[in-house]
């Protein structure tokens, strides 16, 4: 057990080590100069040709673009084993500083939407397993299907307009604060529960046919009771599916940031690809791999931990 | 049976979801019949605002007014000022200056505010003020075009002496640009606490990127403002920031897109400020394209737009049609019409045959097996404009591809040359020399097409010789109207800067240059 | 015992989807009106007679425009759908098949990595590198999208590779291709078809969130997500341009889903003979 | 064993009809069955798979699928109010435990893997609140010690994958009997499990029914079983109860033909003799042969055999005896550590790749579950060409026709050769399993628990089959059984195996000559559990 968690803590550094690699090569090919974007795109006033080359280049020394990709990657490297992510070009504070401001934001907002998902995705997908054929797991169906194909800025939107427009209790600013947290939660849990329910949904149904069911309904235990039995054996892929949603929640949420003006990492990754900000780029997405990969690691450790057979590499098998 | 006491809960769930979902539909009916009630407007009602809440795309990212952009915030937003502003109208009017006087063609002496002061109470001297300016200079790239060919020195405590490299030039038009922001030098600008400029409003608190709050400098030299507070946030998605205002939360939203205009004018609790800007939207070619080296091509490409139709498509009708390039700056208004009057799609076919490009059984013109094809690059608002640019020019036999995306993308385009055409907005405001010659010198820095045209560049030069004003506007207008005609360009309309402004705000004046006048003395809130 | 409502959803969805299709590629002859006709006078109308969906602010039919739109929509997602199902099925089969070699090892290493990636910057790049175009932004999707395909079809594989079926056709002497393609890759079949209807519809939204990045299909070519994309500036005052693909994508995905659950249930022989 | 007339009346169930849809159409799958259980008996409901017996059990205790349809029927438990079955009733949960309890087939499923064994006392005690928190402990070590655990604190403490299945058992019985139920459903109770453990929990079962005076309803295929056990016998077959008495009656003097062929199929015919003794030249020789997972206890340790042309040998042992991996060494599914394995003059302990894969031609396996062994995608036919497709034997045609032959000679003809295994009986399945085995002409067949899964009288059927083609085709076997029924009937000799070792070898025809210990405690469990 010890053991599977060292080759999982090798398996990770491996990971980031990796991906940091590609990360850094992949925002180098993407367009555009950030030297350029600097020096502006006001379109107020033409340079003087000569003046612009050499003001570029002499940013491009500064910002230490100039050398080879891989002294650049190197000098990263060497920075990031400090502890230092660098400074953002845009704004000439460290990219560090940045990103401690933005994630505790982006984790809570994130946090949030997680048990909203997971309340709303248990509660119904439960009911929908126990009551599975009937005009109530239809609808449910129906719905997930619906929320599943409809964007998450429509929802949003609406949300907003009916709830901060129409009836005025939600504020729109650009503050992280807990009275604001509810409802980009709520609509991400919402766009997430679909998901949810569906493993939920599917793998109860598989574990109330089991035979333990059967047993336990003859020893005379109310039919709750034995769903929760059954849950006892959903929790192992829920597990694993809960990772995987976290993990898109810090890493992908930059629309509903957006929308409900969130200050969190999404927005700051988006502003980062607009300015070509290397630095914060960079720093963004090493804090996204690592985070993914320590939540990986948690949902592993949770394996070993709750599952007392402990026997096999389950995770894998969460069935649609 | 317990099965049934489930499924309660749940019900009552699923309504809640399903109102929550549909309960925009009937009063978005309500909006489009003109409904009087409102909500947010009548909160609003009972008490006048202590804070001014402004929504913005983007806000500072720090409080140095050297670091990009910054100084266009602090300017904006009312904490930050220059020596000269450009009124509404277009006339530069003096700020911090007293007054600015030309002593000979490279010599300006410009006068300060008497009792101008920081807001630390020091008194804005002209050692402060060139120090700022070198500071400047030293610190911020983006400052280098307005004031590389300017030399500053004090003569006394309140004159300042400029020294220009060439002859006749605007100076107090240069230092009306925001990055020329006058600060105390000697101030850090690591906090709010260090921060030392001159303007009404002073920073009390400021999270980069998110919000900025201000409060009245109670040392401010000139006329105090009524609002107590002003706060500038960031409230990235345009859509959102549109809500933000619709809802009361925050009163004046800026970079409203021009898709939200309708929306806008719908709402009864906002005003809508649609100020055509002095820049202007604009094609341009790339000439060294073979297909483009014919100036009658290029021509019929410029006939066959029809502008009216565009303004309506893809600026909602808040903008007028700009035939040639200077004509959006409000002094050359007499040019807008000067060569391509009407929308001739006739005239245009016609120059298509001339130049070889004929009408082939399908519809397409083709020439030597080629079809007459453009690819044109749109960047950020301006898809519709493409879109409907593309159709204009399907309707003469063109088939043009619109291609959208970051303007990274037609950068990268441009350096490597592969690119046929993109739409940017150049500013028209400002010296008619400088702005032409950055358009049409071959060494021009936005002479993206590579555009040399020997008549062209001797009017330039004559124009950067004559001494007169009356002779530079007439040299400008023969420059602009003999561009158009060889259409290395193609003018359409100048681009709206749309602001929404909720109705209990009064005193905000629409302005062409965005940065100028958003925060003003005399906002102040009313009862509708 | 579920098999009736099972080969009632697999009928629904086919006879939906049919339907969808038929609406779509009949386009042209359903809905003569051009998709890319400009109408100024008949701006973000509202659904009518003469236009049963309404107009976009182009003044161009929206009903006309889904129906056209679909073409692009279906037969892009569909292609890009089906590589990343081949790809992943065949990666995440040869993994699952040598558990724990070098190559197994290595597969899901990369797909941590595409797993923690930030997809879009991803997508910027591949727009950098090859130009703007739905053919690009579908090969960036490709490109992720085979990662979930592949980790179904390891652990499936795994599980099937330890079941007394593959024991004996190893004893029958049958090779590791056979194996893989008569007794593995069915297994992973049915669930890995359940999940790839499921994706489709993230796949028409996640074009529709891309779309404002430059990437997807270009204007004036109609395609359901940047059609979505395009309608949400008149959300509150024209939300029916937002219908019309809407109506058409939860459509698609609902005939999809009722496809995939009814294959399920048919994939899985033993479904019908585990009465009682 | 006596029943007392005028006992009293625990249970009665009457006009029993039940019915699944199947292929389209309702399928009757119990027909008027009406039968009483009186207090302190156990009464035996035997029959073959596919009788009805297990919808019996289900019907009893409310847990027929959602899909069955009971058309009529009346459940009277005395104390209760009588039960209409046929529409919904809500008093399952009263009944349920303390009315009517209820033992599983294969214990290991019968238990929340997730759960303690501690959690599932603590909660059934709980659902019938039968005793307080305090009192929860000292009444579930009270049941696991009556159930022979000599240390039921470590077991309250266990997941039910760290027991064995015997134990498994003992534990689903103390479960049951700690809330004392009126009735007592065993279905299968012992079939899952091998012989020693089956035996154990046979006598528990036994001994405690007499001392809590208990009344049991025994759902069993064995008839062994149920002469031993039961006061009275039910005989089922489609549905119907074809004929019920007293035990001795109806097994002794049975008067339904179809009694009476049941009976005859538990005789194994046993012409051993008549298998022409075999060959000098030995085919297989295993020398040595090492095998472990970890270190403490090696699964193979040290197995000698030697099979010789036309032999059949038995291997003989419990489950966990290592007799699986040895086969599986053999077929290459497993490798060994140490020792080795010739076919002929071949060493093949290490075959990999195309050499294992020409070991097909000569070596071929039947499994114990022949529907899983069987891709459910293909027909019978298909199947059967499988092996002839992949070492490219005959064109297509010849292919088809060999397949064919086989497949009548196992007795798979007409329609049901084009039938895909969802669609085939259990026992045709193992028809079709061996007709592919046999497809290549092997000189080995090894059929590893080749029959424990079926029938008593397709056991019959398989092993005369077997029996059949061997004299017909001349291959030899290595059957392994722990099942000493089957092997005494069929083997030349009978290797007994027992942790990883064979600790004798016996003639097939004098089995109980046998001197080890481990072979007399195997004999012993294959006797009348009655004489235990």
């Amino acid at each position: 057990m010890g053991r599977r968690l060292l080759v999982a803590v090798l398996q990770m550094l491996m990971t980031v080590f990796v991906a940091s690699l590609v990360l850094f090569a992949l925002i180098r090919l993407a367009p555009g100069d950030p030297a350029k974007l600097l020096i502006g795109r006001t379109m107020d006033i033409a340079w003087d040709a000569a003046a612009y080359e050499s003001t570029l280049n002499e940013l491009r020394q500064e910002m230490g673009l100039n050398g080879s990709l891989f002294s650049q990657y190197a000098s990263w490297i060497g920075s990031l084993l400090q502890l230092d992510l660098g400074t953002s070009f845009y704004t000439d504070r460290s990219v560090a500083a940045e990103i401690g401001e933005r994630l505790p934001s982006t984790f809570l907002l994130a946090g949030t939407a997680l048990i909203i998902q997971m309340a709303i995705g248990l509660f119904i997908g439960i009911l929908s397993a126990v009551h599975s054929g009937t005009w109530f797991d239809t609808v449910v169906r129906l719905l997930c299907v619906g929320l599943a194909s409809v964007p998450g800025f429509v929802i949003g939107l609406v949300l907003l307009l009916a709830l901060a427009v129409q009836m005025g209790f939600y504020e729109i600013s650009s503050q992280a604060t807990l009275s604001r947290l509810w409802l980009p939660a709520l609509t991400m849990g919402l766009l997430g529960a679909p998901q949810v329910i569906r493993v939920v949904r599917a793998n109860l149904l598989g574990e109330l046919g089991q035979v333990y069911i059967q047993s336990a309904l003859s020893r005379g235990l109310s039919s709750t009771r034995v769903v929760w039995h059954a849950m006892r054996n959903v929790l192992l892929p829920t597990i694993t599916l809960t990772g995987l949603s976290f993990t898109s929640y810090i890493s992908g949420a930059v629309v509903i940031e957006s929308i409900f003006a969130w200050p969190g990492l999404g927005e700051y990754a988006l502003n980062g690809i607009l300015h070509k900000d290397y630095p914060a780029l960079q720093g963004y997405a090493l804090v996204m791999v690592l985070s993914v990969v320590v939540i990986h690691l948690m949902v592993e450790a949770l394996y070993v931990w709750l599952d007392p057979r402990m026997t096999r590499r389950k995770k894998e098998a969460v069935h649609e | 049976m317990h099965r049934k006491r489930m499924i309660w809960p749940m019900l009552v769930l699923l309504v809640l979801i399903l109102g929550a979902c549909s309960g925009n539909q009937p009063v978005t009916e309500g909006k489009d019949s003109a409904a009087p009630t409102n909500e947010p407007a009548s909160q609003t009602d009972s008490k006048i605002p202590e804070e001014l809440v402004i929504a913005d795309q983007e806000i500072a990212a720090a409080l140095d007014p050297v670091q990009p952009l910054t100084s266009s915030y602090l300017v904006a937003i009312g904490a930050g000022e220059t020596l000269f502003k450009a009124d509404p109208e277009g006339r530069i009017q003096p700020v911090l200056a007293d007054s600015a006087e030309a002593v000979d063609a490279t010599t300006w002496e410009i006068r300060l505010k008497p009792d101008a002061q920081f807001w630390s109470g020091k008194k804005l001297d002209a050692e402060s003020v060139v120090a700022s300016l070198e500071r400047s200079r030293e610190l911020d790239k983006q400052i280098t075009p307005y004031i590389q060919d300017l030399t500053f020195s004090a003569i006394d405590e309140s004159t300042l002496q400029v020294k220009t490299a060439r002859a006749n030039m605007d100076v107090p038009l240069n230092l009306s640009s925001y990055q020329t922001l006058i600060h105390n030098a000697e101030a850090s600008y690591d906090s709010v606490e260090h921060m030392d400029l001159t303007g009404m409003y002073a920073v009390t608190a400021f999270e980069p990127q998110k919000r900025m709050e201000l409060a009245i400098n109670e040392n401010y030299w000139g006329q105090k403002p009524t609002v107590p507070r002003v706060v500038h946030e960031q409230i990235s998605d345009e859509q959102t920031r549109m809500l933000s205002v619709f809802s009361g939360n925050s009163h004046i939203a800026q970079k409203m897109p021009v898709s939200a205009i309708s929306q806008l004018q719908a709402e009864e609790a906002v005003t809508l400020s649609t100020t055509p800007a002095s820049n202007t939207q604009t094609v341009y070619l790339n000439l060294n394209r073979p297909k483009f080296q014919d100036a009658k091509v290029r021509q019929a490409l410029a006939w066959s737009v029809n502008r009216e139709e565009l303004i309506v498509q893809a600026a909602e009708g808040q903008s007028f049609p700009v035939t040639t390039w200077l004509s959006s700056n409000p002094a050359f208004a007499e040019a807008r019409n000067a060569v391509y009057a009407r929308y001739d799609l006739e005239r245009a076919g016609q120059l298509l045959d001339e130049a070889g490009w004929v009408l082939d059984g399908s519809g397409i013109r083709m020439k030597d097996g080629e079809p007459l094809n453009i690819k044109l690059m749109t960047w950020g608002g301006d898809r519709a404009l493409g879109e409907t640019l593309q159709y204009q020019w399907a309707r003469l036999g063109i088939q043009a591809e619109v291609q959208h995306g970051d303007y990274s993308l037609i950068e990268t385009a441009r350096e490597s040359g592969e690119w046929d055409a993109f739409i940017e907005a150049w500013s028209t405001f400002g010296e008619p020399f400088t702005l032409l010659s950055g358009q049409y010198a071959p060494t021009g820095g936005g002479n993206y097409g590579g555009f040399d045209d020997a008549k062209t560049n001797e009017l330039l030069q004559q124009l950067s010789e004559a001494s007169d004003e009356a002779s530079r506007h007439a040299l400008a207008l023969e420059v602009n109207a003999h561009v158009a005609e060889q259409a290395p360009v193609i003018s359409l309309y100048p681009r709206s800067q749309i602001t929404a402004i909720s109705r209990n705000l009064e005193g905000f004046v629409d302005h062409f240059r965005p940065f100028e006048n958003l925060v003003n003395e005399n906002l102040k809130f009313v009862s509708p | 015992m579920n098999s009736r409502r099972a080969s009632c959803a697999l009928g629904f969805g086919v006879a939906l989807l049919a339907l969808l299709a038929g609406s779509v590629f009949t386009a042209s002859w359903l809905s003569p009106d051009d998709p890319l006709a400009m109408n100024v006078g008949a701006r973000l109308q509202q659904p009518g007679m003469e236009h049963w969906l309404g107009t976009d602010r182009f003044g161009r039919d929206i009903l006309t425009r889904t129906l056209h739109g679909g073409q692009t929509t279906l037969i892009s997602c569909g292609l890009a759908l089906l590589s990343a199902v081949l790809i992943g099925m065949l990666l995440g089969a040869l993994a699952g098949m040598f558990h724990g070699s070098v190559f197994d090892i290595v597969l899901m290493r990369i797909i941590d990595v595409l797993l923690a990636f930030p997809f879009m910057v991803f997508a910027m790049v591949i727009a950098a590198l090859f130009g703007t175009s739905l053919f690009h932004l579908l090969f960036a999707v490709v490109v992720v999208w085979w990662v979930s395909f592949a980790r179904l079809t390891r652990s499936l594989v795994f599980q099937a590779k330890n079941s007394t079926a593959v024991d004996a056709a190893r004893v029958l002497g049958t090779s590791n291709t056979v194996i893989l393609f008569r007794e593995l890759l069915p297994q992973a079949l049915g669930p890995v078809l359940v999940l790839a209807t499921f994706e489709l519809g993230n796949l028409i939204l996640a074009i529709a969130a891309l779309s404002f990045l430059g990437l997807g299909s270009q204007p004036p070519s109609p395609e359901w997500g940047s059609m979505l994309a395009d309608g949400r500036a008149h959300f509150m005052t024209a939300p029916h341009v937002l219908l019309g693909p809407a109506l058409w994508i939860i459509l698609t995905v609902l005939a999809f889903n009722c496809i995939g659950e009814g294959l399920r249930d048919r994939m899985d022989p033993y479904e019908k003979a585990r009465i009682g | 064993m006596k029943i007392v007339d005028g006992q009293k009346e625990k249970l009665r169930i009457e006009q029993l009809e039940v019915s699944y849809p199947q292929e389209g159409a309702m399928q009757t799958a119990l027909k008027s069955v009406t039968f009483t259980l009186y207090e302190g008996e156990i009464l035996s409901l035997l029959g073959e798979s596919g009788s009805g017996k297990s919808t019996v059990a289900k019907t009893l205790i409310g847990l027929l699928p959602s899909s069955a349809t009971v058309r009529s029927g009346t459940l009277i438990l005395s104390g209760h109010s009588s039960i209409d079955l046929s529409r919904p009733s809500t008093s399952w949960s009263e009944i349920r435990g303390r009315g009517v309890a209820m033992l599983f087939q294969d214990a290991r499923l019968a238990l929340n893997p997730m759960m303690k064994i501690r959690e599932h006392f603590r909660e059934t005690l709980h659902a019938h609140r039968l005793a307080s928190k305090e009192q929860i402990a000292s009444i579930s070590e009270h049941w696991l010690t009556r159930l022979g655990f000599t240390d039921p604190s470590t077991i309250l403490n266990a997941y039910p994958h760290e027991l064995s299945g015997g134990m498994c058992q003992r534990v689903c019985l103390a479960l049951t009997l700690c809330l004392r139920p009126q009735v007592l459903i065993a279905d299968e109770p012992t079939s899952a499990l091998d012989t020693v453990n089956q035996r154990e929990v046979l006598h528990l079962l036994q001994s405690l029914q007499r001392e809590l005076g208990l009344t049991v309803l025994l759902i069993t295929h064995d008839i062994a079983l149920a002469e031993a056990l039961s006061h009275r016998v039910i005989v089922l077959n489609e549905g119907r109860i074809v004929e019920s008495g007293l035990t001795s009656q109806v097994l002794r003097e049975p008067s339904h033909d179809y009694t009476r062929q049941l009976l005859a199929s538990r005789d194994l015919t046993s012409d051993a003799k008549a298998i022409s003794p075999p060959d000098a030249s030995s085919l297989l020789t295993i020398r040595n042969l090492f095998k472990t997972y970890d270190a403490e206890q090696p699964i193979l340790s040290g197995v000698n055999v030697q099979l010789h042309v036309g032999e059949i040998i038995g291997i003989l042992g419990q489950s966990g005896c290592g007799k699986s991996t040895l086969a599986r060494c053999v077929v290459g599914l497993e490798h060994a550590q140490s020792g080795t394995i010739h076919f002929r003059r071949q060493d093949i302990t290490h075959a990999k790749g195309s050499a294992r894969r020409r070991l097909a031609r000569h070596i071929q396996l039947v499994f114990q579950d022949a529907r899983a062994s069987l891709n459910p995608r293909f027909s019978a036919l298909e199947l059967v060409q499988t092996p002839l497709h992949a070492f490219r034997v005959g064109d297509r045609k010849e292919r088809l026709e060999r397949a064919r032959y086989l497949l009548e000679e196992v007795g798979i003809t007409g329609a049901a050769q084009h039938r895909r295994p969802p669609q085939l009986s259990t026992g045709q399945c193992q028809r079709v399993a061996i007709a592919r085995a046999l497809a290549l002409q092997p000189e080995v067949l090894i059929c590893d628990e080749a029959v424990s899964a079926l029938d008593m009288s397709v056991q019959a059927q398989i092993l005369e089959l077997l029996q059949r083609l061997h004299r017909q085709f001349g291959f030899s076997i290595l059957m392994i059984s722990h099942d000493v029924r089957v092997l005494r009937a069929f083997c030349h000799r009978i290797a007994v195996m027992h942790e990883g070792r064979f600790v004798e070898f016996l003639q097939g025809n004098r089995l109980s000559s046998g001197e080890h210990a481990h072979t007399r405690l195997l004999l012993q469990g294959a006797d009348e559990p009655e004489s235990v």
